[in-house]
């Protein structure tokens, strides 16, 4: 029953949050001066025929209202336009680059939660400790590179002057793709890890104070079980907001990521659409990331409501 | 340690104020027969593809790279915390419109939008500026108006109210001291933040102009010149770090002080 | 040590990486270096350059002009493009014609403006009429008249040489693969009517991001590449295991002044910036000695196209302060002024603007540099959007100074969408440029000498440097490349030592 | 047999905190530890389970069936823990896991068994402490009540079957009736298992009423130790002496509370001394030249003191009528309050009326609506129907907010946690001046007059809240509210969480106010030991709605409602 009415709540909210963002955009990428013309025709002189005949495909001296509404009405029966930059339809254009994103994503998360959750727990059962200070300092240190500067680092540290990784691409098998997305991956990983292990760390010390903790030892339960179903699942709640909200995030630092390892995925399509004012692309692209954003709280609310009973009944709302 | 950080963070400070005095060249000298040039007595750090002396240009770059982000900080911290406060006290339709726009404006894909903004509109720093601290407030209020809710609750917060205190009064001299610890700690984040996302920008290629002695744009400006002159490149780095880091453990520090001095 | 040498593949497979991502494989919608090098992999022209950028037989086994404003085409016998069908003389006219149908909005259209008509007459005959002579028609057509098979060109008007559609066509390579993510594939076509290629495979990647492009070869991971910068020379002829090839390029690279009105209205002010600009630093910095300063206000390849070796001097503006300084005083901004200057960023002309405001600060001129985005920036110029001083480097296709003239000081060029971002002209020049293009011998040269020495002396423009183009290659290829020969893919071969 | 036996047991963190404390329970013995809040009772229960907070070590020795405890292993501590020395805490709203269900407590800590005898062996184990209703065993914490939960708590304590339990304040965070259910469930157990329970109260008629021997802990250390009966008949210490004459009794009002002046000292700082001397009536030189030893007096009775102990002179009852009766006309007037939180009602139509300088308690168990009433009357709640009459202004909150204007200078409110009561970040002097500066012009109280007022002295006004004990700022919070001269003072639970003989000096301030100022009271406790002390009129309320009310006297010795008898029958008696 919560989980119903936390779908169609969620659901509305986003599709309101949806139409305000691709109003927004459209809005935004109208205004701004240029337009696709100057891709189509490229940085050549070109004949005012020519220039007419592409105002008049892409409706360019229509006003503002309807274009927004054709473009709404085609984006709600799933066609979003064809590229202006390669000709593709859009749809086709991102699902070409999404293989590549998701698993860096993907390949990002699971590096954050296997390093960032045991670092942050170790943290704190030495707290003060030297192993503590260590763990701490690297996170904040981690935490103030810029994403950028360490794609750099890496890049030239492991794949230039060590040659343990490839330099760019994303490799065509699976295993391939592991080895060329490690430090792609470890890039966008890093800030987050060090994230996720000042989240875990306060959570674990948090609970560390707690009563029921305390009463559980008293209770001479076994070491595992105080583990694993009183600190990581207590400490898990506080982190996990904060890990989907790094999903999220990994949407942007993809961006500077891939540009930096030379990747063709959906950030360098940003940058690149951008740059060449591909707006249908851009428009795809922000309503992507507004959708996945809108999807990640979504998960992360019904992992409350799979975890804490109190959600699950309604008691509370996260 | 201690020690370390405010030195960092004071020397930064010095350098932002006086780095264009203390640069020993002309930031924007050029000696293009020399080119990039590794360290020498001369540059200490060297000089970059135009013969600018590095040192000259991180010194007076410092100015910069730390005001903006100080304005972020400034902007985020008094809009969130006058708002959160405002709607956390308030509670009521005011609070109920604030939580609706920024339920969204937190379901917005920020960095992207950011990026997008800028990077169409084109347009300078004021823009990224802007809309960084536009992006950054959202969660910060959410922040605020929880603790203030809190706060409200206690029985200092309802004693204040049965006195007659005016709501102005009640929120800025008694709730908003015991919010202190939080609202300081969220402000060096988003200096932090913004310090890091600004040089982000740099990197692609939005924001300040060309042959500005800005951190970022150094970065990205002199990555090429790895092989010739290094530190062109990682000194800037190293000094974002150093002062994000600093900065980060500063508000660890004054959270945990101020959150002990005022422990009741 | 590297991760990975050459891709691994065999001695005859390339792996070849392009600064930009190409976007389509029909010049009408990508006209631009990266699409075009694989086009001239896959597509035969009718006419090509030969070495010294005079026209040579191609698809076109012969032509002739039956009056200076006509041309008649006889295709080569037996050609075959490589799904089978053979090419006939109406695809050859189609892929022309198709450049003037507004509807395809190609980029290439303004090439072709005086193009009136394109019929196939007879089985192997393909006629074209000019609304009235331009010697630079061949030279034009060898780059963009590119021959598809009419079938397929008309099934896509729209998406032709997009990934889902690609292309077709009789040159030595042919299309395996076409994905603006992972990259394009040639492979060799046996069929190929010409010499056969020396590679059986070529793969394409794309790497945006001139660091990371620089690190794939040094890795091995690529073998050559035309993405890098001649001013990045000493970056690249370090590398171990890898030549860098420098070859005269088509361009030249120039400021441009708004003449329209303020300060640069001013032919004194315009000649105090010309005195005050230190060319030569300039072009050791944006060169690294593989360019040269630019004389006049034309690519090198076309004066000697004109003149051969024999370039006559024209009237310059050496570097002098002093001089800047007193061309100043003459001025009515004896003081100096400041001035806004728009750049793309990320790109060269955030380099030379910068150096060029620090020349002219020496003599009193204030540049406030304005960052602009790519896009942003190039709708702006085109708009004609607030001109002032501008960088502006061009790379042109042909050896015809007629090319690039009447860009640069015609009137109609002077409106937005013309590249006349001086605003310089009048109807004398205007008069004068048409009689250029149909003069031919000594008249030509003594004409075209009279319109450089104008710009020398009105200074609209201050030319600055010519760049060499560059290619790296790994040791295992070897290549002998030329100015007018744009296909490059198929100049690479295996070295004969490796 | 002794069971546990703790000898010399010292704590010390930053400082010394637990300083040789001496202690054994026996087989089948429930031995109370008493003191006031910080004396070191917590520490030394956890110091014996082994779970001391990171920090904080422990000295001495503490032996479990001749098994040494102190400096064990934690291997050997686990395997102790739970089947041989259980712990159970203060507080049941933290003391379970919010994200598991009941059965699961007890399941996970019973030792291993199959599967569906666990299950039977979870419903079994709970029936064991009150809780007969199967379907319980599947909820969660929060869908249980405070009592529930010690319940629960107690269950899984109990699972592996402990030789001894320790229970630190087990009850003191539930209401009356609860807490005397929980107490004589505890008792219960206890007999049938024969079990040692170690039992923490800083309640001493709870420690006399339910302890075979009781020791007394004071500023670390244990002065004095005896049988219940004996150390509550006649005390042998100077400080027990003085906490039994600060209790309030339920049936007699007495005329004067006596408060054991001065605080609590830190264990540090008086190792080498008498730890009460400085606070004792009856010190001698000698008191502050060492420490007494803990002499015997007789077997099983023991005191750190001295000197024989002065018999208190207590007043027989019948003590005092009640205090002048009230003049003038009404000054607050409640008509048919009402308030509901989500369809929950907490006050469904109360009535009540307040005459000027009168006094008049409201009782009730906890979630019985008082403080919402209060919070109706003083405009920081908006009920949904009723009247708010305030010296004939109808200040009913939410009506019109311009009648409120001034109400504030009618009615003031003290409020029940000490910790929240003042704001941490003002200093006593600016918090009295702001109050002050709230009231009339003439006759504005100066701060110096304000902390004399409630005898605190005129440094305090320096001060912070954080450098102020529980009893010194609820003497503040009263301080604040008397400031704009209110004509009633509202007070919600004032006192429950301070110690006893803080709180008859606070009980005690307030009687004097009333006398002196006329300001009329509401008090509102679930104390009727409390209540009897000061109230005049006393009001039952039980889930917001008035049972029974009259005068005080009345209500109490001849309860009327079924609800009132059972609150009285839960008062532990008064030794
Ligand atoms: N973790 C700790 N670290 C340092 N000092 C502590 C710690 N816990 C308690 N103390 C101090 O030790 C003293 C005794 O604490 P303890 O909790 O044992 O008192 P208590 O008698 O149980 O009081 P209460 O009735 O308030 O529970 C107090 O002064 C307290 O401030
Ligand atoms: N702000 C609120 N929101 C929801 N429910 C509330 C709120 N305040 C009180 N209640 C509920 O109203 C009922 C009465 O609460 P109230 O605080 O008045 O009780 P009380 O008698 O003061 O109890 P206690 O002795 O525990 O302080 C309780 O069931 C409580 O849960
Ligand atoms: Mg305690
Ligand atoms: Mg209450």
């Amino acid at each position: 029953m919560a989980v119903l009415t936390l779908l169609a709540r969620r659901l509305a909210a986003a599709l309101v949050l949806l139409g305000v963002l691709s109003a927004l955009t459209f809005g935004l990428l109208a205004a701004s001066p240029g337009g696709p013309e100057q891709v189509l025709l490229g940085s050549r002189p070109s004949t005012a025929e020519t220039r007419a005949a592409i105002r008049a495909e892409y409706h360019l001296d229509d006003p503002f209202p309807v274009r927004y509404a054709r473009w709404l009405g085609d984006a709600v029966r799933g066609d979003f336009g064809v590229s202006i930059y390669s000709r593709e339809p859009v749809t086709d254009v991102i699902a070409d680059r999404m293989p590549v994103t998701a698993s860096l994503a993907g390949y990002a998360l699971l590096l954050t939660v296997a390093v960032g959750v045991p670092l942050g727990l170790v943290a704190a059962m030495r707290r003060g400790g030297a192993l503590d200070q260590g763990i701490t300092l690297a996170a904040l240190v981690t935490l103030a590179i810029p994403p950028f500067a360490l794609s750099i680092l890496l890049l030239y540290g492991f794949a230039v002057a060590l040659g343990w990784f490839p330099v760019f691409g994303a490799g065509e098998t699976p295993l391939d793709r592991i080895v060329h997305l490690t430090l792609p991956a470890i890039a966008l990983a890093g800030a987050q890890t060090a994230m996720v292990v000042r989240q875990m760390r306060a959570a674990a010390l948090d609970l560390a104070g707690q009563d029921f903790l305390t009463f559980a030892r008293a209770r001479g339960l076994p070491r595992r079980r105080i583990w694993l179903g009183y600190a990581l699942r207590n400490a898990a709640l506080p982190v996990l907001t904060v890990g989907g909200l790094l999903l999220a995030a990994n949407l942007t630092g993809s961006l500077f990521v891939e540009q930096a390892f030379g990747l063709h995925g959906l950030g360098a399509l940003l940058i690149g659409a951008i740059g060449q004012k591909d707006i249908p692309v851009v428009q795809a692209l922000v309503l992507l990331g507004g959708a996945i954003v809108v999807a990640v709280n979504l998960l992360i609310d019904l992992a409350y409501l799979a975890v804490d009973p109190r959600v699950r009944h309604g008691a509370v709302t996260s | 340690m201690r020690g370390v950080l405010v030195t960092v963070l004071a020397l930064a400070a010095v350098a932002a104020v006086a780095g264009s005095w203390l640069a020993p060249y002309d930031p924007a000298a050029q000696d293009l027969a020399l080119g990039a040039a590794g360290p020498s007595a001369a540059h200490w750090l060297g000089t970059d593809d135009l013969g600018r002396d590095v040192l000259s240009r991180l010194l007076a770059g410092a100015g910069s790279a730390l005001f903006w982000p100080v304005l972020v900080a400034l902007g985020t911290t008094a809009l969130s915390t006058s708002l959160g406060l405002l709607a956390g006290y308030r509670l009521g339709w005011v609070d109920a419109l604030m939580m609706r726009i920024i339920d969204l404006a937190i379901a917005m894909p920020g960095m992207l939008v950011l990026i997008v903004v800028v990077g169409v509109l084109g347009g300078g720093y004021g823009w990224a500026v802007l809309a960084m601290a536009v992006l950054f407030t959202p969660g910060d209020i959410r922040v605020v108006r929880s603790l203030t809710l809190a706060q409200r609750g206690l029985a200092y917060a309802e004693a204040a109210r049965t006195l007659g205190l005016r709501p102005a009064r009640v929120m800025f001299r008694h709730l908003l001291p015991n919010l202190a610890p939080t609202v300081v700690a969220n402000a060096l984040l988003s200096f932090v933040a913004a310090l890091v996302s600004l040089a982000g920008l740099s990197f692609l290629g939005i924001g300040l102009p060309a042959g500005t002695p800005d951190w970022g744009l150094m970065v990205e400006e002199n990555r090429g010149l790895l092989d010739l002159n290094p530190w062109a490149a990682l000194a800037p780095v190293i000094l974002i770090t150093l002062v994000a880091t600093a900065a980060t453990l500063l508000g660890d520090r004054l959270f945990e002080t101020l959150s002990e001095g005022g422990a009741r | 040590g590297s991760a990975q040498r050459g891709g691994g593949a065999g001695r005859d497979t390339l792996v070849w990486a392009s600064g930009a991502a190409p976007n389509s494989l029909d010049i009408a919608h990508g006209f631009n270096g990266a699409s075009t090098t694989i086009q001239m992999a896959v597509l035969d022209t009718m006419v090509t350059l030969d070495d010294r950028g005079v026209p040579a037989p191609a698809l076109a086994a012969s032509w002739t002009q039956p009056d200076p404003a006509s041309y008649e085409f006889t295709l080569r016998e037996g050609v075959k493009f490589t799904d089978g069908s053979a090419l006939t003389a109406d695809d050859a006219a189609y892929s022309l014609r198709r450049h003037l149908d507004p509807a395809v909005a190609s980029q290439a259209a303004s090439y072709f403006t005086t193009v009136k008509k394109v019929e196939a007459v007879g089985a192997d005959k393909v006629r074209v009429t000019l609304n009235r002579p331009n010697p630079a028609f061949l030279a034009v057509a060898a780059v963009a008249w590119q021959v598809v098979p009419r079938k397929l060109a008309e099934a896509h008007p729209k998406d032709l040489g997009s990934p889902e559609v690609g292309t077709i066509g009789t040159g030595p390579f042919k299309v395996v693969k076409f994905s603006l993510t992972s990259g394009t594939v040639l492979e060799r076509n046996d069929a190929y009517w010409g010499p056969k290629p020396a590679l059986r495979r070529i793969e394409i990647k794309s790497i945006t991001d001139a660091e990371t492009l620089r690190m794939a070869v040094r890795s091995g991971e690529v073998d050559g590449t035309d993405g890098l910068n001649a001013r990045d020379a000493r970056k690249w002829t370090g590398l171990p295991g890898v030549t860098t090839f420098f070859y005269p390029s088509n361009n030249i690279a120039y400021l441009t002044m708004a003449v329209g009105a303020g300060p640069l209205k001013d032919v004194h002010v315009r000649w105090a910036i010309a005195h005050a600009v230190d060319r030569a630093a300039l072009t050791n910095l944006m060169t690294a000695g593989h360019g040269g300063p630019a004389t006049a206000m034309l690519p090198r390849p076309q004066l000697t196209a004109v003149y051969g070796d024999a370039v006559p001097a024209f009237p310059d503006q050496p570097l002098d302060l002093a001089a800047a300084k007193a061309e100043l005083a003459k001025s009515a901004y004896p003081d100096g002024f400041t001035l806004s200057v728009p750049y793309a960023t990320g790109g060269d002309s955030a380099t030379v603007m910068q150096a060029v405001a620090a020349d002219l600060a020496k003599i009193g001129i204030k540049i406030v540099l304005e960052p602009n985005p790519g896009d942003k920036y190039m709708a702006r110029m085109m708009a004609h959007d607030r001109l002032g001083i501008q960088y502006v480097s061009l790379t042109y296709g042909t050896p015809d100074p007629i090319e690039v003239l009447p860009d640069m000081i015609s009137r109609g060029a002077a409106e937005p969408q013309g590249f006349n971002f001086s605003g310089y002209g009048s109807a004398d020049l205007d008069a004068r440029l048409d009689t250029f293009a149909s003069a031919t011998g000594e008249a030509r040269k003594t004409q075209l000498t009279g319109l450089l020495t104008e710009i020398a002396e009105q200074v609209p423009y201050v030319p600055l440097f010519y760049t060499d183009n560059a290619v790296a290659l790994s040791d295992r290829f070897t290549a002998t490349f030329g100015t007018w020969r744009f296909n490059y893919l198929t100049l690479v071969r295996p070295a004969s030592g490796s | 047999m002794t069971l546990l036996d703790v000898g010399g047991l010292t704590v010390t963190g930053r400082h010394l905190i637990v300083d040789g404390v001496d202690l054994n329970v026996s087989r089948g013995e429930t031995v109370g530890l008493v003191g006031e809040s910080g004396s070191g009772k917590s520490l030394t229960a956890r110091a014996v389970a082994g779970l001391l907070p990171k920090g904080l070590t422990a000295t001495g020795s503490v032996t479990l069936s001749g098994r040494e405890l102190l400096g064990a292993r934690e291997r050997l501590l686990r395997s102790v823990r739970g089947s041989q020395v259980a712990l159970l805490m203060q507080d049941p709203f933290a003391m379970l896991n919010p994200l598991r269900t009941a059965g699961a407590h007890v399941a996970e800590s019973l030792p291993r068994l199959p599967r569906a005898a666990r299950r039977a062996e979870v419903l079994r184990r709970l029936a064991e402490v009150g809780i007969a209703d199967p379907s319980v065993a599947g909820r969660h914490p929060f869908q249980l009540s405070g009592g529930m939960r010690q319940r629960v708590a107690l269950a899984a304590a109990l699972a592996r079957d402990p030789e001894l339990l320790i229970a630190d304040e087990p009850t003191t965070a539930l209401d009356a009736t609860t807490q005397h259910e929980i107490l004589m469930l505890l008792r219960g157990v206890q007999r049938a298992r024969g079990m040692g329970v170690l039992l923490i109260t800083h309640d001493l008629r709870v420690a006399f009423e339910l302890c075979d021997r009781v020791s007394v802990m004071y500023a670390g250390r244990i002065v004095e130790s005896g049988p219940g009966s004996g150390v509550a008949g006649a005390p042998a210490h100077p400080y027990t002496s003085g906490l039994l004459a600060a209790l309030p009794s339920v049936t007699v009002t007495l005329p004067r509370l006596e408060a054991v002046p001065g605080s609590v000292p830190h264990a540090e700082d008086v190792t080498d001394v008498c730890a009460f001397a400085a606070r004792c009536g009856q010190a001698e030189p000698e008191c502050g030249q060492a420490r007494p030893p803990l002499r015997e007096l007789s077997p099983g009775r023991r005191t750190a003191c001295l000197y024989e102990v002065r018999p208190r002179p207590r007043t027989a009852p019948p003590a005092l009528a009640p205090d002048a009766a009230p003049a003038g006309g009404t000054l607050l007037r409640v008509e048919e309050l009402r308030k509901e939180y989500g369809g929950h009602v907490a006050l469904g139509g109360v009535s009540l009326d307040v005459g000027a300088g009168e006094s008049v308690g409201v009782v009730g168990e906890s979630g019985s609506g008082k403080t919402t009433l209060a919070r109706c009357v003083l405009g920081l709640a908006t009920p949904d129907g009723g009247r708010v009459e305030l010296a004939g202004l109808d200040v009913t909150p939410g009506a019109r907010a311009a009648r409120r204007e001034g109400a504030h200078r009618l009615v003031q409110c003290v409020f029940q946690d000490p910790s929240t009561s003042l704001n941490p970040a003002l200093t006593v002097g600016a918090m009295l001046a702001e109050a002050a500066a709230q009231g009339r012009a003439e006759g504005r109280p100066s701060v110096a007059e304000l902390l004399d007022l409630v005898g605190l002295p005129t440094a305090y006004a320096s001060r912070r809240p954080r450098a102020l004990s529980g009893g010194e700022r609820q003497r503040v919070a009263i301080a604040r509210a008397l400031a704009v001269r209110p004509a009633l003072l509202i007070c919600d639970e004032p006192t429950a969480s301070l110690d006893v003989s803080v709180q008859a000096h606070v009980l005690e301030l307030l009687r004097t106010i009333r006398r002196e100022l006329g300001t009329a009271l509401l008090f509102i406790t679930h104390d009727l030991a409390v209540v009897r002390q000061i109230a005049d009129r006393t009001m039952v309320l039980f889930r917001g709605e008035v049972v029974e009310s009259g005068e005080t006297a009345r209500v109490l010795d001849a309860p009327a409602h079924d609800y009132t008898r059972r609150l009285l029958a839960s008062v532990p008696p008064t030794p």
